[in-house]
């Protein structure tokens, strides 16, 4: 099978890179782009453990073939903070101890900079919904929440 | 929040009952951690494993030419290709596993156990290359007659999964092959007689499903056994240490030859305490030429083809007498073992009557072998199953003895010097705090949570009801090695061997820099592989913050009585003379800082490191008590939890906010595995929901806050008073559940999960 | 992933033509959230995987009351829920597009994959078909239209020819006094597929008081979703009372043929036809006298 | 003199008590000692010089590291109970 040229914005930088059909976005970020901070939890697109924002839309990269990204623009949890350090979602998330084990985090904090990008002000209810398609198992979602709330209120403060 | 009631003075800490951020979180919250698939080595190759189709059948033959021959496959590996082991015995988390089982349960030798069994693996260039060739193996089958349920399993002519299994009663096998592996029983006092002239029994027996620790992780491994001998594996494993024997038994190499390192781990609450990718990993890597090969698991492999743990039958009977004192308690338990033997029923049985005081007990308890996965340990193995069972008819009782339920365990809960179901006496505990911190908790006193679904009280088809119930965890202490080394800054590098599966990093760092006198910041700690530190046990048995922090602890004194000599030394006294007072050296007046001391080690004598192994068995078990409301759509059956408070004796909470999050994490796993959790086998034992779209863990969207009640009742076996905390929150959620449908409904459940079209049935619906 | 080529044509015409040359072995890509899966766990085979999102036509959405609905049939479920005036004309079908899963699926999954993957339990089909939606295909032979309650023909099947591709879903714009619903019941709160589903819609005659004409469909108790036609003859003529929504509830139920599967018995969903398409349809009476 | 509680499995060998004092300084001693009484019973308990591996020993509340070498006092409680493993 012929390998594809595509090219993309992964975080900000234009990125091009060789992939076959049936490879997908989120097995060429971590295979051949070295960006493994998106965790593969279930392929199926179940977790949310492999969550990117494409174009603007938070998406599961394991649903997502690699070619479709041509002339996309791609940020992975690679790109979430700044160059002055963490986004408040990731302060937030240490600050409240909203992780355990840590696989789940990277999904959970690329979707919440996504419902934060479109809902500055969500309810409990609102965040929960948007965040359902993320699993995590090991902290009852309570902190998650917390610091998903704190970082929409930080973030409306500054 | 979270509301503290300690109910013994705690000494002043700096350290110690702190929130600090954990010394690894901006990688976990970056993506720069590293998990066990996200290792990368030059010249990897990929693997993956071509598995049973069918729940029992022998294996006549295998043909791996043609995948052999596919370009980018690098080695196929067979059962043939690994030494037998011996039936020998090797500690696994708390417990033990049989080497030869593991070995057998990794890849099938001559016949497959299960729907899911490994039978084949192939490396290559690509996972889609692996997964291609894994089409070109030709596998023939004769098939067998499988079992799938545990009491048909226990039938004289049910089919066998193992010729040789015969079952063992402390220590004496039976005459004839079987299915049931194990049988063990505790007893006390006479039960029938107690029975008789009990006031009120009940009786019941209920049926729980196997289900998964759904650690959202997949399994995984990277082995490089390169030309020298010497084997590297690289995994997401609860117990390094572990993993080092079974793999040295499963490949027959020296323990010296093998080094594990784990990763980051992604959740395990105990499914990843064995081998079952890392063997096959280092085998293909040897055949293809010492390159190294990764693997990792699907979710769907991760759930037909792993550990979970198992689903069960148990009877229970309870009787009290008229003053609501339980009198006598009986169980008899059969746990699914799965493919091979070593299902939690013991601990079922240790835990089952736990919370109480009972004068006259009787259980008994059955592992049991069906053609499903090899059960596994779960977050207090086989505890939920059990307090399932004996939760719901304690509820029973106290309903038909008109006293309030937590009343009703208040009055009949153990306390020091009472003696446990299965014997032994019970040390310090704190069952009766924590059912007393549950009972004068607001939550048990409000009017019931307002409904979600019916918010404005309209829909008389939507009831709601609330639950309590208790639950028991043995703990583990375990033992654990750790070495410290005193930087000139004044911080501390401490290298630890216990994986850091949920924040435990924080908590044995705080233990050091408590006892070292130093701020928790100061002290940097590491995980590191097998060659490089001393042995622990597996992360698991909720042991790491009690064991590992006690050596933590003993590292930081012997830095500081190395300190005091130094100072002795500056200031020509004996080091005796030199107090140590939260980080400051003292001595006639004159002092110096920990920082400045550490500044002048190289004038003192040079660098200070402190190494230590330990292994305490003052763990002291942990209870629960929970508090649910809920409501039932009854023309759907669909349960919504409104409210939850859980309470539970931890010792000290070194870090409040992961000790909530422990308690959080495990009442959520038990909500699931009371609603809707199941593994759904058809009659030719596929099975049917192996992805996390069918198997319904919960979702942000199906729980509400969890509130936590932390008892602190100091451990007196433990520097800082720690217990375990893990483990015992995942116990009382179902009971408690059943127990709140029960008062919305007016149906006892007795099936987990206790589904829609389960509380549809209890009320006759459908 | 099983192995396949990849195309991504900017016409119509081109689609037939690859649809045609690579007769049954080609998949359509729209939002891939059926198709990969399926491709991965290999329920279906493709040796060529033609994404249609480059097709301007199949990625349009407008709506106008005059003209009435047109979903391009790649439009992403989140695009549909973002305009307020579908919104509001369209509850049903905003139900249903709505609850398809979470937010990472939403920004992908097509209403023309819903449609295309004909799944017994699909959420969009019910509401379509509520909504008196009709699916517009193109191939060889030129475009033609189709019912939303026989573009199913079985699960998995549907109703296009070889060398066909579905370009967009129409819906008339909704009459005065009309209102429609969509339910359907999971376990979970979230990321779950139906156990069973039901959509309703009615039109109510001027004073409110009378059910001029109503529909009722099912999902996931059937082979396909289904229209049911009784029901919505039991309701037409007569006011929207407890007793008639009961009674049109109850033949929804009676048509009702579901199996037992891991998702549910064939009771329960026997059951839930009946709670749900009752619910469904007060839900729509409810929409359709706000609405006055 | 130390009591062991018998197992329940093990009663059939002791006539179907449940609680014996044995002298013995250690659980092995105590193990020799009602091997002496109920000739047999030590096969049960012990494989191979060491506790079976599924059984743990439990004295005076406290579940030993030491298996046959755990020290015993005059007045120690002493239980033969399942090994059971943890999550």
């Amino acid at each position: 099978m012929n390998k594809i040229p595509v090219q993309a914005c992964i975080n900000g930088e234009a990125v091009v890179f060789l992939c076959e059909p049936n490879q997908t976005l989120l097995e060429v970020l971590r295979e051949e782009l070295g960006l493994t901070g998106t965790k593969e939890g279930c392929s199926n697109g179940n977790c949310g453990a492999c969550n990117v924002i494409l174009d603007g839309a938070l998406v599961n990269s394991c649903l997502v073939l690699a070619v479709e990204a041509e002339g996309k623009s791609i940020t992975t949890i690679e790109g979430i903070a700044g160059p002055n350090g963490l986004h408040p979602i990731q302060q937030k998330f240490l600050e409240h101890a909203a992780l355990q084990c840590g696989i789940c985090t990277p999904g959970f904090i690329v979707a919440a900079k996504a419902l934060l990008d479109h809902n500055p002000q969500p309810t409990e209810e609102e965040a929960r919904r948007w965040l359902a398609g993320n699993l995590c198992r090991c902290t009852g979602y309570d902190k998650i929440i917390r610091a998903v709330l704190d970082a929409a209120e930080t973030l409306r403060n500054t | 929040m979270s509301s503290a009631t300690p109910t013994i003075e705690k000494p002043p800490y700096r350290v110690v009952g702190t929130r600090p951020i954990r010394p690894d979180g901006v990688d976990k919250v970056t993506g720069r951690a590293i998990f066990g698939a996200d290792v990368r080595l030059s010249g990897l190759l990929h693997g993956r494993v071509l598995r049973s189709p069918h729940a029992h059948a022998r294996i006549k033959s295998i043909d791996t030419r043609a995948a052999e021959a596919l370009p980018g496959v690098k080695a196929v590996v067979t059962g043939h290709d690994f030494p037998d082991p011996q039936n020998k015995v090797a500690a696994s988390g708390e417990g033990t596993v049989n080497l030869r089982s593991l070995a057998h349960n990794c890849i099938a030798r001559d016949k497959v156990l299960y729907f899911g069994h490994a039978v084949a693996a192939v490396a290559a260039t690509t996972p889609n290359i692996a997964e291609e060739a894994l089409k070109l193996i030709t596998v023939e089958y004769e098939l067998l007659p499988h079992v799938l349920d545990v009491r048909e399993a226990m039938r004289p002519d049910a089919p066998l999964l193992h010729d040789d299994l015969r079952t063992n009663e402390m220590g004496q096998r039976a005459e004839t092959p079987s299915n049931i592996a194990n049988h063990t029983r505790h007893e006390r006092g006479d039960v029938n007689q107690a029975f008789a002239e009990a006031a009120v029994v009940v009786e019941r027996e209920f049926r729980t499903s196997m289900v998964h620790q759904g650690y959202i992780e997949p399994q995984n491994g990277t082995a490089l056994w390169n030309a020298d001998g010497q084997i590297s594996v690289w995994c997401s494993t609860q117990a390094p240490f572990d993993e080092r024997n079974q793999l040295a038994e499963i490949l027959g190499m020296p323990v010296s030859k093998i080094k594990v390192t784990p990763t980051e781990i992604g959740g395990g609450f105990g499914g990843k305490l064995s081998v079952f990718l890392e063997p096959l990993a280092a085998m293909l890597s040897k055949k293809a030429g010492h390159r190294p090969v990764k693997m990792a698991m699907n979710r769907a492999e991760v759930l037909a083809a792993t550990a979970p743990t198992s689903g069960s039958y148990i009877r229970v009977k309870i009787g009290a007498d008229k003053n609501g004192c339980i009198v006598a308690a009986q169980a008899w338990m059969v746990y699914e073992a799965g493919a091979f033997p070593g299902s939690p029923v013991d601990a079922g049985a240790g835990v089952i009557f736990a919370p109480y005081r009972i004068p006259n007990v009787l259980i008994d308890a059955y592992d049991v072998v069906v053609n499903k996965p090899r059960a596994g340990a779960y977050r207090a193995p086989g505890a939920t199953n059990a307090a399932f069972a004996s939760e719901s008819v304690i509820d029973e009782l106290a309903e038909k003895l008109g006293i309030d339920p937590l009343e009703f365990r208040i009055l009949n809960g153990a306390k020091e010097g009472d003696r446990r179901a299965d014997g032994p006496v019970y040390k310090r505990i704190g069952f009766i705090e924590t059912a007393q911190a549950a009972k004068a908790h607001p939550h048990y006193s409000a009017p019931l949570a307002p409904s979600r679904l019916d918010p404005e009280g309209k829909n008389p088809a939507i009831k709601r009801g609330r639950g309590v119930a208790a639950g028991f965890w043995f703990n583990w202490g375990g033992k654990s090695s750790a070495w410290a080394s005193l930087n000139p800054d004044g911080t501390v590098s401490l290298i630890e061997g216990s994986p850091d599966i949920g924040g435990s990093r924080a908590s044995i760092a705080m233990q050091l820099a408590e006892s070292l006198g130093v701020r928790a910041e100061d002290v940097k700690p590491a995980v590191v592989d097998t060659d490089s530190v001393g042995y622990n046990d597996a992360t698991g048995g909720s042991r790491v913050t009690f064991g590992t922090g006690w050596v933590a602890w003993r590292l930081g004194e012997k830095l500081k009585q190395q300190l005091k000599a130094r100072a002795a030394l500056l200031w020509e006294v004996t080091p005796d003379q030199v107090k140590a007072e939260a980080g400051v050296f003292s001595c006639n007046g004159r002092s110096i800082t920990l920082k400045e001391l550490a500044g002048k080690l190289d004038e003192t004598g040079g660098p200070i490191v402190a190494s230590d192994t330990f292994e305490s068995d003052e763990y002291g078990p942990g209870f629960g008590v929970h508090i649910v409301d809920l409501e039932v759509d009854t023309e759907t059956g669909k349960v919504q939890i409104l409210r939850y408070t859980a309470a539970q004796d931890v010792g000290t909470a070194i870090h409040p906010a992961y000790v909530e999050g422990q308690l959080q994490g495990g009442v959520a796993q038990g909500i699931g595995w009371a609603l809707n959790e199941e593994f759904v086998y058809d009659a030719q034992g596929h099975l049917l929901n192996a992805s996390f779209l069918d198997y319904r863990i919960p979702t942000a969207l199906d729980l509400p806050m969890i509130d936590t009640v932390l008892v602190e009742v100091p451990n007196p076996g433990h520097p800082y008073g720690v217990r375990g905390v893990g483990e015992t929150p995942i116990v009382p959620p179902a009971g408690a559940v059943a127990n709140a449908i029960y008062h919305a409904i007016g149906a006892r459940m007795t099936a987990l999960p206790m589904s829609p079209a389960r509380i549809l049935e209890a009320q006759g619906k459908a | 992933m099983q192995p396949f080529a990849y195309a991504a044509p900017t016409s119509i015409v081109e689609t037939v033509s690859l649809l045609t040359q690579h007769s049954g072995q080609a998949r359509l890509l729209a939002g891939g959230t059926d198709l990969l899966v399926q491709l991965k766990e290999n329920r279906r085979q493709a040796a060529l995987v033609i994404d249609i999102k480059r097709i301007p036509e199949l990625n349009a959405l407008s709506y106008s009351p005059e003209a009435g609905l047109r979903i391009g049939a790649a439009v992403s479920c989140h695009r549909i829920c973002a305009e307020p005036a579908i919104r509001q004309a369209y509850p049903g079908l905003i139900d249903a597009v709505s609850l398809i899963g979470g937010a990472q699926i939403q920004s992908r999954a097509s209403l023309g994959g819903n449609l295309g993957n004909a799944s017994p339990a699909a959420d969009s089909i019910p509401a379509l078909i509520v909504h008196h939606a009709v699916c517009e295909v193109e191939g060889p032979a030129g475009r033609r239209d189709i019912p939303a309650e026989a573009f199913c023909v079985g699960p998995g099947r549907n109703a296009l020819q070889a060398g066909e591709l579905l370009v967009a879903i129409r819906a008339p714009s909704p009459p005065p006094r009309f209102g429609a619903a969509y339910l359907r019941f999971i376990p979970r709160n979230e990321m779950d597929i139906a156990v069973a589903g039901a959509g309703a819609s009615v039109i109510l005659n001027e004073a409110g008081d009378t059910i001029v004409s109503a529909r009722v469909a099912l999902g996931a108790v059937a082979p396909t979703p289904l229209l049911v036609e009784a029901a919505g003859a039991a309701l037409a003529g007569q006011p929207p009372t407890a007793e008639v929504i009961e009674q049109a509830a109850r033949i929804a139920q009676s048509v009702a043929q579901p199996i037992t599967d891991m998702r549910g018995t064939a009771s329960q969903r026997r059951h839930l036809a009946w709670v749900l398409s009752r619910r469904a349809l007060e839900q729509a009476v409810a929409r359709a006298q706000a609405t006055r | 003199m130390a009591r062991v509680w018998i197992p329940a499995l093990l009663r059939g060998m002791t006539g179907g008590q449940s609680e014996i004092e044995v002298a013995g300084e250690t659980v092995g001693a105590l193990i020799d000692q009602l091997e002496a009484r109920y000739p047999g019973i030590r096969e049960r308990l012990v494989e191979a010089g060491r506790l079976r591996p599924n059984i743990a020993v439990v004295v005076d509340g406290t579940r030993s590291r030491q298996g046959l070498r755990q020290p015993v006092s005059e007045q120690s409680e002493v239980h033969f109970v399942p090994a059971i493993s943890g999550g």
